[in-house]
């Protein structure tokens, strides 16, 4: 005897604790298992883009602040980058450090997030979040030192940062930078190794190589499945190629890859904010320019290697005080094109940590 | 540091295969011809020494004339980029080819381009909004788009 | 419940060994105060009160007392979660209403009870509104065999393990009753879920049980605690303990289990749909499995309210369940859940090899030495029972299903398959 | 594969439980407020204002409502006075932008951070209040403010606040 049955059909989001903002998933279930998935998008359409060409270059940026409010320096830091390379100058050197060192701090910020809410995820109750909000909360307050605000930073500024460091920055940051490696040590102390998470993780959620490129995944879901891609050692922008770094690179491209290669990334990042800190050379911080600027007709791309992938902006100017064109190439949207192939197949607990483990933000997605 | 491939060399190539698929040729840039993209990008792709695998963004601008619609390859093997171009001169229903089949990653970008543009994709799977809801009126990153209607 | 044994529990004073009169006044005391109203009336039934009307109303004013303990200890293991989780994660946890957060627990029964209590139009009505209840009965009615002291015993019944085995089973009916009728299809994930985990996860659970069982030689909880007479059961039976405690926290839908209600996958699983006093009941039922296995575990395990110094045996009693209940909540703050294919698996290949081998084992000890167990098997079996687990940990260890084909032609045709 | 990972992360746990809570008990203590916090009532200084509204073109919201009245007295000179300087912190995204743009120190961000309300239109500051104010600027783009402690009984004066 065979029984009629047919998937059922579940709404995942846009509210639901996992979706990490209002995303939603029509997901077909056979059982436990997923049959189809549809992603919908559009919940936190802002129309960035559009409202870009109101503004003036500089009120762009804080617009850019909202795109990915988990690492907003990074979309500043683009942002900023295409339009210098709009108008062809360069900031001068310690504009150019202080940038990349908030940079980095912006994706050892992000990358807590994304590991807490990928073990929240996974169904650790609270306290792997809670710890990386605790060491989140300190990169925060440097942030706050130096701009005034915690997540709208809008401090990066076309042609350098908009302030100095403060005097009271420097040792708060070498209080953070001699506690965080063990912080981290201990977040993965408490979950890398355990048994659990390893067989949730482990194969789970696998993303070839070849698929990686050919669906135009960016940044830390490229790097795990094996491609050595990193915008700072590969296209090299502002002063990375005068740092030391390593980039880690993944092997299968599952879940427990892209966690773990996080993991390293920040203590990556954590050299590089160190090496920023001991060559931070003197001079101006911010070039001289006028207050509406006036870039030259013409197209430019910026992109900088954002913790979510490359974030790039294309900028059209038509010689006005405006972009005639503002473009975003933002990476959360572009890693979801994978995002039905890698689901197919797995179970609705997979779901939501494969979801977790590509590290989307929503605001970045429907911008 | 990657290389912007010399467009130049590259029309070369691409001439050889395809005469008539480029249309005009900037220092960095490579316009094409409409009708051969598809072609061209397949070539683009399997090519051993072009090797642009990834597609990296895909936007579109409207200069109120035409729009462009911008292509960014790149290389990850060889670490070398090219941008691509191609104009579109109508305004009631411009479309270009769809390169979906050649790179999955341009599915979500052209959607989102056919959304926010209104610049269709012929071949495309599923071509319908992304970000605004089904219904609305209006391309809203086109220029004659009005923000507050009268 | 078996009302015969409330009246006939009592027995004379001087029966106790005496550690105080308060102690021997347990739960018992009502049972005791109808024998002695008898009694002070010359005998069966004087005055025309029946037997059976005293029984009753006794019987029930004990069950009362019981429930209310329970009832009263849910709040507060709910309060001690939420601290003792706030501990674990580097924060304070609930610390605003009262001395040290200690009438948080008040202020949220009140909430819940001026919440409004919403019932979803495309439910089934009265299935809904009775899933709680049916939720909440089985677990207190485990509370009836529960030795909190020395003949503190509310139904002294023979198959008081068998009893409690049976009745915490029947909860999941009113899990399976909630999460269908609320026409929610996260719910009814929910619901499907747990009855899978739970007949899975029962079968371990008595299996475990049996090693002590054995050793006691008897079902009686009160028996089992009077059979641990020197040491408790754990250091007889380790490989027993670490199954049963891994069974228990599957059928209470502790972490590592808690896929019924697993917050980031479906949303809350069975009781999404619940609000207000209903949603309360659930969570009453919820935390007062908890302390009821906890007291279970303690009974068979650690041998119940004996312990080593002179205190009142039902001290003893509390902080081994509290102790038990803190470990639980310890697990819960560290480890991630399991997918349901692998707890499965784990129930199916892990637990019930371990839970077998520990029958044969327990039993070869016995027959080898009938008149009681040397001191050097403790040694002996904690290496064991270390050798097993790891041995299995490799062999079996969690394992889960691979990626599944799926055979059948998109069922969304607005997405083209590549 | 033994049970160890458990074990390990258990430990972890385990130490926190005996360490002291990082988090702040927000009405009795308070986080420490860094000087360049881009913070609530902004602070404006009528004598310094020159009514340019720089800030108004720069902000990107529109949030700011200028509007001027030239002088009737011929002889003070053309100066104007201000007749609303309305801010609407309801739509305000403290950018800083503005401050950034005063060009005569005249706006200043605030210090402050406890300001709900329960209706938008008493979010927007008036004129009247922003006069009445107490004056506790940030240093926000004003480096030279950079070391005050405000008491809470302070107010700068505005030539104590200003270049």
């Amino acid at each position: 005897m065979t029984l009629k049955t047919e998937p059922i059909t579940v709404n995942i989001g846009p509210q639901h604790p996992s979706t990490h903002g209002v995303f939603r998933l029509r997901v077909a279930f056979d059982g436990e298992v997923i049959q189809d998935v549809e992603p919908v998008f559009g919940y936190l359409h802002r129309g960035s883009e559009k409202l870009a060409e109101e503004r003036t270059y500089t009120q762009v940026v804080t617009l850019t602040d909202r795109l990915d409010y988990v690492a907003p320096m990074t979309s500043n830091q683009a942002y900023v980058l295409a339009v210098e390379r709009l108008m062809g100058i360069e900031a001068p050197e310690r504009g150019q450090y202080i940038r990349v060192m908030m940079a980095e701090l912006m994706r050892i910020a992000s990358h807590l997030m994304m590991i807490g809410f990928f073990l929240q995820d996974m169904g650790a109750f609270g306290t792997p979040l809670m710890y990386t909000f605790r060491e989140r909360e300190d990169i925060l307050d440097l942030f706050e030192m130096v701009c005034g605000a915690r997540i709208t930073v809008t401090y990066m500024r076309v042609g350098g940062v908009q302030a100095d460091l403060p005097p009271e920055f420097t040792p708060a940051l070498e209080r953070f930078l001699a506690k965080i490696p063990g912080q981290i040590d201990d977040l993965e102390q408490l979950l890398s190794g355990n048994e659990i998470l390893i067989a949730r993780t482990k194969n789970v959620g696998l993303l070839s190589a070849e698929a990686a490129i050919n669906g135009s995944v960016t940044g830390p879901a490229l790097r795990a499945s094996g491609v050595d891609w990193d915008l700072r050692k590969s296209d090299p922008y502002e002063i990375y190629d005068q740092l030391e770094f390593d980039v880690p690179i993944g092997e299968n491209g599952d879940n427990y890859d892209r966690f773990v290669l996080r993991l390293e990334e920040m203590r990556q990042s954590v050299r590089i904010v160190r090496q920023c800190k001991e060559q931070m050379p003197g001079g101006p911080h911010r070039l001289e320019l006028p207050m509406l600027l006036r870039p030259p007709a013409g197209d430019a791309y910026g992109r900088v290697e954002a913790p979510k992938g490359e974030l790039g902006f294309y900028l059209v100017s038509d010689g006005s005080i405006a972009p005639y064109r503002c473009a975003i190439r933002s990476p959360s949207f572009i890693n979801l094109t994978v995002l039905r192939d890698m689901l197919i197949g797995w179970k609705l607990a997979d779901m939501v940590t494969i979801f977790g483990s590509l590290d989307v933000n929503m605001g970045e997605v429907d911008r | 540091m990657t290389r912007r491939y010399p467009a130049d060399d590259l029309a070369g190539k691409i001439r050889t295969r395809f005469p008539d698929a480029v249309a005009d040729t900037a220092p960095a840039e490579l316009y094409l011809e409409r009708d051969r993209l598809r072609d061209v990008c397949e070539f683009l792709r399997d090519d051993e020494a072009l090797d642009f695998r990834a597609l990296v963004a895909l936007n579109a601008v409207d200069y109120v004339d035409y729009f462009e619609v911008v292509y960014r390859l790149v290389s990850y093997r060889h670490n070398h980029a090219t941008v691509l171009k191609v104009r579109v001169y109508e305004r009631d229903e411009p479309s270009v080819p769809s390169v979906t089949s050649v790179w999955k990653g341009a599915e979500l970008q052209e959607r989102e381009v056919y959304d926010l543009m209104g610049v269709g994709f012929e071949g495309h799977p599923n071509l319908k909004r992304v970000f605004l809801w089904e219904g609305f009126e209006g391309h809203p990153l086109r220029r004659d788009f009005l923000l507050q209607r009268p | 419940m078996p009302v015969d044994r409330l009246a006939t529990g009592c027995q004379p004073l001087g029966f106790w060994d005496g550690m105080g009169l308060w102690e021997q006044w347990g739960i018992n005391f009502f049972p005791r105060l109808g024998d002695t109203m008898c009694r002070a009336m010359g005998g069966a039934t004087p005055g025309g009160i029946p037997d059976w009307l005293i029984f009753a109303i006794l019987g029930l004013a004990g069950a009362f007392a019981v429930v209310n303990v329970a009832m009263l200890g849910v709040p507060y293991v709910i309060l001690l979660e939420r601290k003792l989780l706030g501990r674990f994660q580097h924060r304070v946890g609930p610390n605003r209403v009262g001395f040290f957060g200690l009438l948080q627990p008040m202020a949220d029964g009140i909430k819940l009870m001026t919440k409004e209590d919403i019932t979803p139009r495309v439910a089934d009505k009265l299935v809904f509104s009775l899933a709680p209840l049916v939720f909440v009965v089985p677990v207190l009615l485990m509370f009836a065999p529960l030795p909190w002291a020395p003949h503190a015993v509310l139904a002294d019944l023979d198959v008081g393990i068998l009893y409690i085995v049976a009745v915490t089973s029947a909860a999941e009916i009113g899990v399976f009753m909630g999460g269908w009728s609320s026409n929610n299809k996260f719910s009814l994930f929910g619901a499907m879920r747990v009855v899978a985990l739970v007949v899975s996860y029962e079968i371990p659970l008595v299996l475990a049980i049996v090693g002590v069982v054995m050793l006691t030689g008897s079902l009686n909880l009160a028996a089992i605690v009077e059979g641990q007479r020197f040491v408790p059961n754990l250091l007889w039976q380790p490989l027993g303990f670490i199954v049963f405690m891994i069974a228990v926290s599957a059928e209470l839908n502790r972490a590592p289990f808690d896929l019924l209600e697993a917050d980031s996958e479906l949303v809350s699983g069975f009781h999404t749909e619940y609000s207000g006093m209903k949603w309360g009941v659930i969570q009453i039922g919820e935390y007062a499995a908890i302390i009821g296995f906890s007291g279970i575990i303690a009974t068979l395990f650690l041998s119940g309210w004996k312990g080593p110094a002179p205190m009142p045996g039902y001290l003893w009693f509390v902080l081994k369940m509290g102790m038990i209940i803190s470990g639980f909540i310890w697990v819960r703050a560290t480890i991630p859940r399991l997918r349901v294919d692998q707890i499965m698996n784990l129930g199916w290949k892990f637990l019930l090899p371990l839970a077998l081998i520990n029958i044969f084992v327990t039993a070869g000890e016995i027959l080898a030495y009938p008149d009681g167990l040397p001191v050097w098997l403790i040694p002996v079996n904690f290496a064991f029972a270390a050798i097993v687990v790891a041995v299995a940990a490799r062999l079996l260890g969690i394992q889960g299903q691979p990626r599944q084909v799926v055979p059948a032609p998109p069922v969304f045709e607005t997405m083209a398959s590549s | 594969m033994y049970g160890e990972g458990i074990l390990k992360g258990m430990a972890v746990t385990l130490k926190h439980l005996f360490k002291k809570p990082v988090t702040v008990q927000y009405p009795e203590e308070r986080a420490p407020m860094f000087p360049r916090f881009r913070g609530y009532e902004f602070v404006w200084y009528e004598d310094r204002c020159t009514g340019c509204a720089s800030c108004a073109k720069y902000c990107p919201l529109g949030t700011i409502r200028i509007e001027t009245e030239t002088e009737p007295d011929p002889n003070v000179g053309d100066r104007y006075g201000l007749k609303v300087f309305d801010i609407d912190t309801g739509r305000c995204m403290f950018c800083g932008l503005c401050v950034e743009a005063c060009p005569y120190d005249a706006l200043f961000m605030g210090t402050g951070f406890e300001r709900a309300t329960y209706t938008r239109p008493s979010m927007v500051v008036h004129i009247d209040e922003l006069r009445a104010a107490k004056k506790k600027p940030s240093a926000y783009a004003r480096p030279h403010l950079h070391g005050i402690n405000f008491e809470d009984e302070t107010s700068l004066s505005s030539e104590e606040a200003g270049r």
